[in-house]
């Protein structure tokens, strides 16, 4: 296949419609696999943390919803800029499925993170640089759905929302680095890709587990939101209703 | 400057479309329409309200994306929409310059007032359009196509509010510009106001009819 | 001629530019009224305060920029004439900032003085305020040109632009607090710079292809 | 045709002139230290000003805490383990998380006379854990490491995420 | 009915209040990153804060208020229908007042907390919202339908009818202020009362005849 | 209600206006108007664009007071101008239930879809106005009439911008408003569009004619 036909099929529904399905099936039970485990892992066998004791449990749902936040956003903002230049279809469905999706996860953030705050920070809630950027997040988000409702007409909204998708991510780094220059109360990176953790390995290896969970629903919710839309929206063509005559809806979809 | 899904052949015309459909919220507006404008030549696009008139010329440039079939334009072209697009704290004159500029023309006070003479508002030059009747902003709109150099002009209902003489002017300055190797194409709703070279009737489309195009 | 018409506008519905204004002198003396009692001398505040109330006023007249030029019809011809919209996006963006912007630069030595900011520091201010309130204008206008053709409230506006911007109070405040601290701007006015730039690399762009969204509804 | 691409160019030179400066000043920008924040050794060293609100992060060394009998006044002293200290005096609610060994970072005004005034003492965890019985080892051997890391990255910001 | 349609046009469509919810939220965010590092405890600040905000969006909306009724047409059907206009003049105050000052009231406990007010006062600051906010909605209203009838004159004169608004915000934020000192509103809250009570008497009447001015032209 | 300066003796007189001059910036606009309109009567108002129409039904209505000579409305009246009053982001439904409230009636929104209906809108009952074409917000305006108890119509270029079918719906409306005892006054610059009982021409008058009245 030559890569320009490859390049054409992500502009066709249908097609991604079906080569979806496997993927979105396989991801959503290696999420199944990996949450339960790191769950079980994380909550009942690691071992307390020597100052914090159990409440640094908190970190393996805070952390790999803090990341995957604004994964989900970057996300976007790539989705947006593909959907822009190459008037693409696929990416509005994308976003319209990663919208609600980051809007929960930062929210999780900022919740736990304030569970957490309470007992190591002394306060639910600190004007720090890292928080701040969470938050600041969760109002981009907000903001992006606020504009979605209030537009009709379903091309417009794909057309805004990947125009301030793209300028708000643009403004990612600078958001975080104007907070961080001034509030530093959030702690350092704990894992880098460069260097060993700073933790032993039966407190990171269940939170890669989670970590890795968390990644797969992502991509499961994701996907299978996206076959729905795609569903909701090529309702009057041939194909989605040819599948609705043959009594096999839920095949199709789940 | 050229606008559409497909190169023109022949130099003379200067808009053509073949089967174009106009869709509004996925609803197909109109059955297909297949027509062409020469130089010198005027279509009037008729239908009843809501038949997709206006859609239709904000598709021919571009303003209006959701088509299906071919349309060109191969001219510079001027649109006028029931919006006016007045500066209603501006008086006609500066209305006139400042289109002037925006279309890259240098400002030029004289010819703006001549032409707002010649349509009949030279007591008005000097009012800011917001104390002018609902036909004399019309007629401001009309004066600033006086000097313009796009040949081809699409104009969405340029005959309403006008009273008679002034319609009578108005079909002047189309004769005028159809001489001067210029064509238009106008949407209108009154009979016999003015005899265009061609004109086609919008007509509603089956939800059968819509599969085979 | 095309920037004069904006002037013109201007002059010719002074409320563009007095309320914004008037705004801004009143919020400055409720906050030099409540907080001078607590901080005795509020030039540490100042940074913050100048900044969070050019933002804010900015936000005033942000809603009704593009909004009658739509309503009448004129952002049509003007995304469908022969100059170069990007221009006369660009053009915008200057009138805008000349009614918020050069405002505030005007008025900040009043501001600061009300504040209880030493005077040497009027000089550096007022170029700590023309490097970025650009920024504010240049991203203001994007979410104007994205919401004009809504018809809803400024709220949605400033919902989407306000965390965008962010970036650019927390540079803008913190380079006046450091030259209030220590009389130079730190690396605050160097990020400034950049972020004006960077808006003015993107935001333009980005409001052209909002305003033709918004006639294309 | 002719026109549409000379406009689209005009866009694309000026929106790169514009990027391009932002980047390179962005580069600039990287190079200046705009922080607040002092580790113990600059403000031993008197690069600290005085009289103005700073921030001073460390740990709080073992055996330095004093607490008042009548009210909630505490000082402490404040040091990177490598021989730099600083004398903070504080009144007021202590976080939980404040203990001898901890990190923390202490918002408020140095005087003349070297001494740290707080008005704000934030715990800050760092980035290292573990089990209780491996911390014993671990706090001896890397103590000093742990010190100056905790100082260190957070006067080196990261665009991109720690 | 009439006002009905206010609270179903809510309803149907809760963006008409959560995004100026949000709004302030973040508006709130700013002003304490940019102000918290210097102002330690931020209470005192709330006063000025809250104040300042409310008059803000109150201002955002203002200008739009008559505007669009003005352009479409609906300001003579308004005049010339069988419901007295002096009850739609005070029908439209109350929406201007529920998307401005209401949203406050509902916002100024999480803002309060945030400054870290303590809660106790909670119950007091919204009382004092509750009685001082109407008065900024009804003098905005006049200068709102001076600018719609007088155009550029209305603009002049509305600079004349913003500084009315001057002793509500000082009042309002100085009740705060001594609230959140000595848990008492000093004399603050009955002045503010006392003003809104004023605007009511006086502003109504005023917009009605600035709005009949407007449509005579 | 009755509005004007002098009172009406005859009780199927609706309008009157004897000698009727209206000034616009001290500018008499047109020759004195002698006119009257009867229960069942309709008027239509001519005249070139800029000539008063607009003017004269607004002096009609107390909306614009620089007048001269006397004249009479003697019941209940409805007017619409060139502005159409829609709320854009309400519906055609909602926009006319509102206007039954804002004229003291109960909200009832069966009558106002069978409104909708009669103007041929049923389809667009439930669209925001913004979404509608020229000439179908035109007939949303027309729809708030249909139910009116008001007796005196007084419209501003009812007929602009709508289609010929449309134009004889509004015929049809005319003819049955007048039938059930009301009367019209309208201005128009579409010829033969309807057949008022009377109509009258506002001729630009001299500086001279000025002095005398
Ligand atoms: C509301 C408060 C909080 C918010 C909004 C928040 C936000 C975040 C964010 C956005 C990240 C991801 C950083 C990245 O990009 O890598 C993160 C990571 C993390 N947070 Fe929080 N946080 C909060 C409170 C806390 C608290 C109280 C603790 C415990 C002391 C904590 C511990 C961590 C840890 C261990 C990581 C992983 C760091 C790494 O290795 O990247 N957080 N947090
Ligand atoms: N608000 C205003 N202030 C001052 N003069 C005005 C105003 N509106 C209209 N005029 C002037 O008054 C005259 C009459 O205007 P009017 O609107 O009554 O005309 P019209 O007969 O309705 O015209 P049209 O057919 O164009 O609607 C015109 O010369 C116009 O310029
Ligand atoms: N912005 C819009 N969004 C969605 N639908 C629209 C929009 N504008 C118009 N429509 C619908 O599209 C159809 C065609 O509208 P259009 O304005 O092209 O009609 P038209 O022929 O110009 O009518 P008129 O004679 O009334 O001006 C109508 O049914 C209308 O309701
Ligand atoms: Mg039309
Ligand atoms: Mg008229």
């Amino acid at each position: 296949m030559s890569a320009k036909t490859w390049f054409h099929q992500w502009g066709s529904p249908r097609w991604f419609f079906e080569k979806a399905k496997p993927v979105s099936t396989v991801l959503g039970l290696l999420s199944l696999v990996f949450l339960s485990l790191g769950i079980i892992w994380g909550l009942a066998f690691a071992p307390e943390d020597y100052q914090q004791g159990n409440s640094f449990r908190i970190m393996y749902v805070h952390v790999p919803s803090a990341l995957l936040c604004q994964s989900l956003y970057l996300f976007m903002g790539i989705a947006g800029f593909i959907g822009l230049v190459w008037r693409m279809k696929l990416t509005d469905v994308a976003i319209s499925a990663a919208i609600p999706l980051g809007m929960m996860l930062t929210a999780v953030a900022l919740i736990t993170g304030s569970l957490w705050g309470r007992p190591t920070w002394g306060t639910w809630w600190e004007w720090d640089g890292r928080t701040v950027s969470t938050l600041v997040l969760f109002f981009l988000y907000f903001g992006i759905y606020a504009l979605r409702q209030a537009i009709k007409d379903s091309s417009t909204k794909a057309n805004a929302t990947a125009i301030i998708a793209m300028v708000g991510t643009l403004n990612i780094p600078i958001i975080k680095y104007s907070v961080d220059w001034w509030h530093t109360l959030h702690q350092p990176a704990t894992f880098t890709i460069t260097e060993k953790p700073a933790m032993p390995s039966e407190m990171w290896l269940p939170f890669l587990v989670m970590v890795i969970g968390f990644y797969c629903f992502a991509g499961h919710n994701v996907i299978s939101r996206m076959r729905i839309e795609i569903l909701r929206r090529e309702s009057g063509s041939a194909w989605v209703r040819s599948i609705a005559m043959s009594g096999e809806k839920a095949r199709y979809v789940f | 400057m050229s606008l559409g899904n497909t190169a023109l052949l022949d130099e003379n015309i200067t808009v053509e479309t073949k089967n174009l459909l106009c869709f509004r919220d996925d609803r197909c507006l109109f059955a297909p329409i297949s027509e062409e404008v020469r130089v010198g030549g005027s279509l009037e696009v008729k239908g009843r309200n809501g038949s997709g008139k206006t859609t239709l010329l904000r598709a021919l440039i571009g303003l209006h994306r959701q088509t299906r079939g071919s349309f060109s334009i191969s001219t510079s072209f001027l649109y006028q929409g029931h919006k006016l697009g007045l500066d209603e704290s501006m008086t006609p004159v500066e209305n006139l310059v400042w289109f002037q500029a925006l279309n890259g023309r240098k400002a030029n006070q004289s010819s703006a007032f001549r032409n707002i003479d010649f349509v009949g508002l030279a007591e008005k030059a000097d009012t800011p359009c917001q104390f002018l009747s609902a036909g004399q902003k019309k007629k401001v709109s009309i004066a600033r196509w006086l000097d313009s150099e796009k040949k081809l002009w699409l104009l969405d209902e340029p005959f309403t509010s006008l009273d008679t003489e002034s319609s009578n002017v108005l079909v002047s300055i189309f004769d005028k510009h159809l001489v001067n190797g210029g064509s238009i194409v106008y949407s209108n709703h009154i009979d016999a106001v003015y005899t265009p070279s061609s004109e086609v009737r919008l007509e509603p489309v089956e939800l059968e009819d819509l599969e085979e195009c | 001629m095309l920037v004069r018409r904006e002037f013109i506008a201007i002059a010719r519905n002074p409320s563009l530019v007095i309320n914004p204004l008037m705004f801004l002198l009143m919020a400055v003396t409720i906050f030099a009224i409540t907080l001078k009692p607590i901080l005795g001398d509020m030039g540490r505040a100042a940074g913050g305060l100048i900044w969070v109330l050019v933002l804010l006023s900015s936000l005033t007249s942000l809603d009704s920029l593009f909004r009658k030029d739509y309503d009448n019809g004129t952002l049509e011809q003007l995304l469908l004439g022969e100059v170069n919209p990007f221009f006369l996006v660009l053009m915008k963006c200057f009138t805008h900032w000349c009614s918020s912007g050069l405002v505030m630069v005007i008025v900040a030595p009043v501001i600061a003085m009300s504040l209880g900011l030493s005077q040497d520091l009027y000089g550096s201010l007022v170029l700590c305020l023309l490097v970025g309130t650009p920024a504010i204008s240049l991203i203001g206008l994007v979410g104007a040109a994205l919401t004009v053709a809504l018809g809803r409230g400024g709220a949605l506006l400033s919902l989407l632009i306000l965390p965008i911007m962010f970036p650019v109070v927390i540079f803008g405040g913190g380079s006046i607090d450091s030259l209030v601290m220590s009389g130079e701007f730190g690396g605050g006015l160097i990020w400034l710079f950049a972020t004006s730039m960077l808006a003015l690399g993107v935001a333009p762009i980005a409001t052209l292809f909002a305003l033709r969204l918004s006639i294309e509804i | 045709m002719n026109v549409k691409r000379k406009q689209r160019l005009q866009v694309i030179l000026f929106s790169m002139t514009a990027l391009a400066v932002a980047l390179y000043a962005i580069f600039t920008a990287f190079e200046q230290n705009m922080n607040i924040f002092y580790p113990p050794h600059e403000v031993k060293n008197g690069l600290a000003p005085v009289g103005q609100n700073i921030r001073v992060g460390g740990m709080v060394l073992d055996g330095s805490v004093k607490r008042a009998k009548s009210d909630l006044s505490v000082s402490f002293i404040l040091s990177d383990l490598q021989g730099n200290d600083v004398a903070v005096s504080y009144s007021g609610i202590l976080p939980d998380l404040f203990r001898e060994g901890q990190g923390i970072v202490a918002e408020g005004v140095l005087g003349s006379d070297g001494a740290f005034v707080a008005n704000t003492v934030l715990a800050k965890h760092d980035e290292n854990y573990m089990p209780p019985e491996l911390s014993d080892l671990a706090i001896a051997a890397d103590q000093k490491a742990v010190g100056t890391s905790l100082v260190d990255k957070s006067l080196s910001p990261n665009i991109f995420g720690d």
